[in-house]
């Protein structure tokens, strides 16, 4: 999680594909070589509106292969209802590749990826990079309903175990997708992206098992790139992701999710 | 700078900037966050965030709620204290291609001189800002930028410690804007920076709670343009120094207003979560305008619309 | 009005309305403009365009500028005087399927009371809200809400002359709005209008002049709303009077941040001029989100965002 | 110029066509039979945006025939760029019909017609009538340049004559619209709609020649419907559409445009 941005700059992107795999939930392909090159999983990028008027959205880097890097949302106002109407030949400025994505060692055989809801845009990435290294991997996917557990099969084909939940019991069992993975024998690594609720409760269980766990955070960001303290979180003083600022008394830091995060160690979390 | 035979240079009460663009306190960082997106030879200066006495480490999260083209933020001036700011950051602000503002900010007269003198020492910085609105803990937590007496005394303080360009940054959340002008302006100030946010709020209606973790916040961006670009207005009727107008700019066509307002130089903070080429876009459009209407510099259309009210007891305007 | 076995009804200091909507004054005309495009038995009452001693033409044209989310307005008052509206608008209104709310200026404290004395003599005229935000032509034209004094002064007139509900409409461009809404309720006010228009300005960057004939004006609309729900939150922890609540109120959830921060109702001005089927929309919507949440009146979610300020020494939020 | 409003309410309608003739200027077609059932030459509507946050804006009504209405317009800023991107299928309200239109007469047998820019779109439906009452129509029409003098041959083809005029001269003579008005045989009444300054000497033309001229003002509106005061002019106290008000000293009242006009006889204004 220790990585520079120097590779961060303005990207010139057009749409080159768009689908929606369920209602509300689009994912847009762009030609982004240059971004698609720098990108490491985990990481987001900083969508610039067409309109103005609204900040930049900030969307985990979906897919990143050759020419093309995606990006999957959920419509949920103003700025996504605004990218939702874009269709192929259109232009797309996205600020990235941004923050400090996942820490993937080949040493992690045994990895559990936990997503919920949107979470799930964020986490293909490091599951192809880890199969890649033959790691076995298993996602624990939870959504409200079945039809918003979109690209289950994506993940699937790759090579991923999957373990669904819905709010509803429509699909997977019924209930959290903490309480699945706090069932389930646990894995050595864990990864997870989604909603605060469900990240603490996934740092709560890898803290009782002892077993290393790597949040990716969610927040409204303003400027996405550290410069106006807007998205912060309290971390230990220790950690190596501490921003340069004398820690509190009690050993506290905020760190910018943005810019010393999105991704964090569990252990080292104080929220 | 010299561009399309146009000088878009500004001297702001003795800042002499190249490009008559500000990057505003707080929403900029160091500079250092935007340099990879942003061209900092293509902008004036940059204005870093408020630093205080101690360090702070902010107002408690949710810190930012997005409105009709406008962002609340709540903050609360999370800084490393000027020690640190000194030891570890200042050295960092040598290597900008752009002049650096310090911003000072706190809550005694003594807290303020005392921040702006060591600040102002460096050579790094090149003027300093008083972010004035902030409550005085001396006078049951009045803010010094709602108070003509207190925003006076804590600019002479400021100003006896420093010969550096002091710019005062005033708040709209007063009565009269133009009387605190007056009397920053009278205390010793080289320039005025107009407008800070606006207080307001949000609330969560499914959990019926405020949406900033410090409950009220400041408003910025597009939203708050018009109560700025009147603010610049009548304090530019008020006082002979320069003012940097700031408050909701995002196009060409905003900033003019302001120049046209009577600001000689422009702050631009939310616009650079739309975008940080704006600073840019705007550098290139001003000398673009000026050009078509054979103008050489931006002191031509400082203050050009400012004609004055049109009634003599002008009608507040505020109740149709 | 009971709905879904929720009762929308409010009592705003005497007044009772059915539905807790009042339209703004000067955005709704007499309400016949409106009849037919809105349901006028959907709303709570309208509150009519201010009226003065004597008839005036208003400010020059333009009298309107669209801004971002928002839009200004210097209409400057046009009403045909006191005179010729007691003896041919008046008794138009006793045909509204709602309450009709009197709204009365003036410039001078003599002004109000006469005014007000006239106007609250017809029965068709359910209470009286005193636009105060227009400038006092004995004290140099200062404006009568930007002055506690003065505001007390011309609402114990006005409290001297009528029983009727006196509801005073308070103006956001101060520097402590708690501080005159106290003025209020201690001279008599038995409810409070929060907020007028926020003062602002256009630029015609083509022209160079301002776009309002008048200069300045007064901003409405959703960009106006933070600062109108902050208002409202600090005057409801201040006084104990009813509050009705306004400032670019467009949706439920819109009215409900103002409910929560403590209105007892809400006004509706610049939505009507988006689409006039907002204030029904806002109705239906009320009763659905109490009912599903088993309220049974409006009451029960007046203020209840009201959890304070979290910190001692509330930073004004407006400096991140 | 002296109708009741009673016909004026909410109409629910669908885009039923669109066109663009011209880059930037877009005409839609609604099906709203009520509406063009009820719709006078010179009356206009107010457009309930899609998306909130601004005000209504309003068109002249180009043309209403059995189930049809459209409207022409100008993409000028926000609000006609979110109108402009309404497509056949989708809704759109419409407050109307509203204003006071064009008092048109049997005996009105020579008429000249005066047009500029987006004005074009309010003199369609009033030269129909007059030439369905065997009117000579001539229609003098002018824009910046030839792409924009849209939809003449509409005219034409309903039987106007058309003296054409361009800021540029790529069509028509070069110059003002009503330089060519002024060189013409004085037709025996006038109307006109377009920018302040073409309405202004139209009127002062028609004063001079002593013809009788009706105006179709433009101003920015907030309400459309006479509620808010903000779209006034001066006339003469003595005008049959002066609003229930006192005259000043000086014989004059403030008219609202939207409410008492758009359409006002040049002889009775006092600008
Ligand atoms: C690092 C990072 C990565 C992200 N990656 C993704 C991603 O890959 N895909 C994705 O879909 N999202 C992602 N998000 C989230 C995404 O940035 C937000 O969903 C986005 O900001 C929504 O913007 P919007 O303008 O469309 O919605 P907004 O208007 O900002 O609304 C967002 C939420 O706020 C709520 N809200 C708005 N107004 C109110 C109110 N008055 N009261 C109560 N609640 C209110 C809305 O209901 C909604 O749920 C990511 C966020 C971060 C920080
Ligand atoms: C009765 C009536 C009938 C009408 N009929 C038609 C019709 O049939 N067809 C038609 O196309 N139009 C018509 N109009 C005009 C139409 O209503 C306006 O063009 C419309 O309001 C534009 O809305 P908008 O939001 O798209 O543009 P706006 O954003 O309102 O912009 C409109 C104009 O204001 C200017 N402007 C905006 N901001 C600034 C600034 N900061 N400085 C200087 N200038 C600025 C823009 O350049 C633009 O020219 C009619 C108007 C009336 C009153
Ligand atoms: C997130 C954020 C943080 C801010 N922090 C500060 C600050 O520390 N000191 C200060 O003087 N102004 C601060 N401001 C105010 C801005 O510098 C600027 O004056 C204001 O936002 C209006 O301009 P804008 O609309 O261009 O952003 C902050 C604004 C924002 C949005
Ligand atoms: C065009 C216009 C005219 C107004 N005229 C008056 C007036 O005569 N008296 C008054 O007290 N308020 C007047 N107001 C203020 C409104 O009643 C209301 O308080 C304000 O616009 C904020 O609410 P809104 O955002 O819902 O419009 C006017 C507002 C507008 C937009
Ligand atoms: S969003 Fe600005 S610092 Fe993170
Ligand atoms: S636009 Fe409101 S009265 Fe005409």
């Amino acid at each position: 999680m220790q990585v520079a941005q120097s590779r961060a700059r303005v990207h010139a992107t057009e749409v080159i594909d768009r689908r929606e795999p369920a209602g509300g939930v689009v994912v847009i392909g762009l030609r982004a070589s240059a971004l698609a090159a720098a990108t490491r999983p985990g990481q987001y990028v900083m969508a610039v509106p067409a309109a103005g008027e609204t900040p930049a959205v900030a969307l985990g880097i979906y897919e990143a292969e050759e020419e093309r890097v995606s990006l999957l949302f959920f419509i949920a106002g103003k700025r996504t209802r605004e990218l939702a109407m874009l269709r192929p030949g259109d232009a797309l400025s996205l600020l990235g590749p941004l923050g400090n994505g996942f820490d993937l060692r080949a040493s992690d055989r045994d990895v559990g990826i936990v997503a919920g809801g949107v979470g799930i845009a964020s986490v293909l990435l490091p599951a192809l990079e880890l199969l890649r290294q033959g790691a076995r991997v298993r996602l624990f996917y939870g959504a409200r309903t079945a039809a918003l557990l979109v690209e289950r099969e994506r993940f699937e084909r790759a090579g991923c175990e999957t373990i669904l939940t819905t709010d509803d019991g429509t699909a997977g069992s019924r209930g959290f997708v903490t309480e699945a993975l706090a069932n389930a024998q646990m894995p050595k690594l864990l990864l997870a992206c989604g909603p605060t609720p469900m990240l603490r409760s996934t740092a709560e269980i890898a803290l009782r098992h002892d077993v290393r766990a790597q949040l990716a955070l969610e927040e409204n960001f303003a400027c996405g790139v550290g410069g106006c303290w807007g998205c912060v979180v309290p971390i230990t003083g220790a950690s190596a992701q501490a921003p340069p600022f004398p820690p509190t008394p009690n050993g506290v830091v905020y760190a910018r999710i943005c810019r010393e995060g999105p991704v964090f160690r569990a252990d080292e979390l104080r929220w | 700078m010299v561009e399309r035979g146009v000088d878009l240079g500004v001297d702001i009460g003795g800042l002499r900037l190249r490009y008559p663009t500000l990057m505003g306190s707080g929403c900029y960082g160091s500079g250092e966050e935007f340099a990879a997106f942003a061209d900092l030879s293509k902008v004036g200066g940059i204005v870093l965030k408020s630093v205080t006495r101690l360090p702070r480490s902010g107002n408690p999260m949710p810190r930012l709620v997005n409105t009709s083209a406008g962002l609340l933020n709540a903050i609360g001036l999370q800084n490393p204290g000027i020690d640190w700011y000194l030891e570890h950051e200042v050295e960092k602000f040598a290597q900008r291609p752009c002049k650096i503002v310090g911003s000072v900010a706190g809550f005694s007269v003594a807290d303020y001189a005392y921040v702006c003198e060591r600040l102002a020492a460096r050579l790094e910085i090149a003027a300093i800002e008083l972010n004035i609105s902030c409550p005085n803990v001396a006078s049951e937590g009045e803010t010094f930028a709602c108070d003509p007496r207190l925003t006076a005394e804590v600019v002479r303080a400021a100003r006896g410690v420093t010969k550096k360009t002091l710019i005062v940054k005033l708040s709209p959340n007063v009565t009269d804007i133009a009387a605190v002008a007056r009397e920053a302006e009278a205390a010793g100030a080289d320039a005025l920076a107009v407008i800070n946010t606006v207080r307001g709020m949000g609330i969560d209606v499914e959990r019926w709670r405020p949406r900033l973790g410090n409950v009220a916040g400041g408003l910025s961006g597009p939203a708050i343009r018009p109560i700025a670009v009147l603010a610049v207005y009548e304090v530019a009727r008020a006082v002979a120094i320069p003012i940097v107008g700031q408050g909701g700019i995002e196009t060409l066509s905003d900033a003019l207003e302001f120049f046209l307002a009577g600001a000689s130089a422009v702050g631009i903070g939310t616009a650079n979560f739309t975008d940080p080429r704006i600073p840019e876009r705007i550098a290139d459009g001003l000398a673009e305008y000026l050009a078509k209407r054979g103008l050489r510099s931006i002191s031509e259309i400082v203050g050009k619309a400012n004609l004055g009210f049109a009634s003599a007891h002008e009608y507040e305007g505020d109740a149709g």
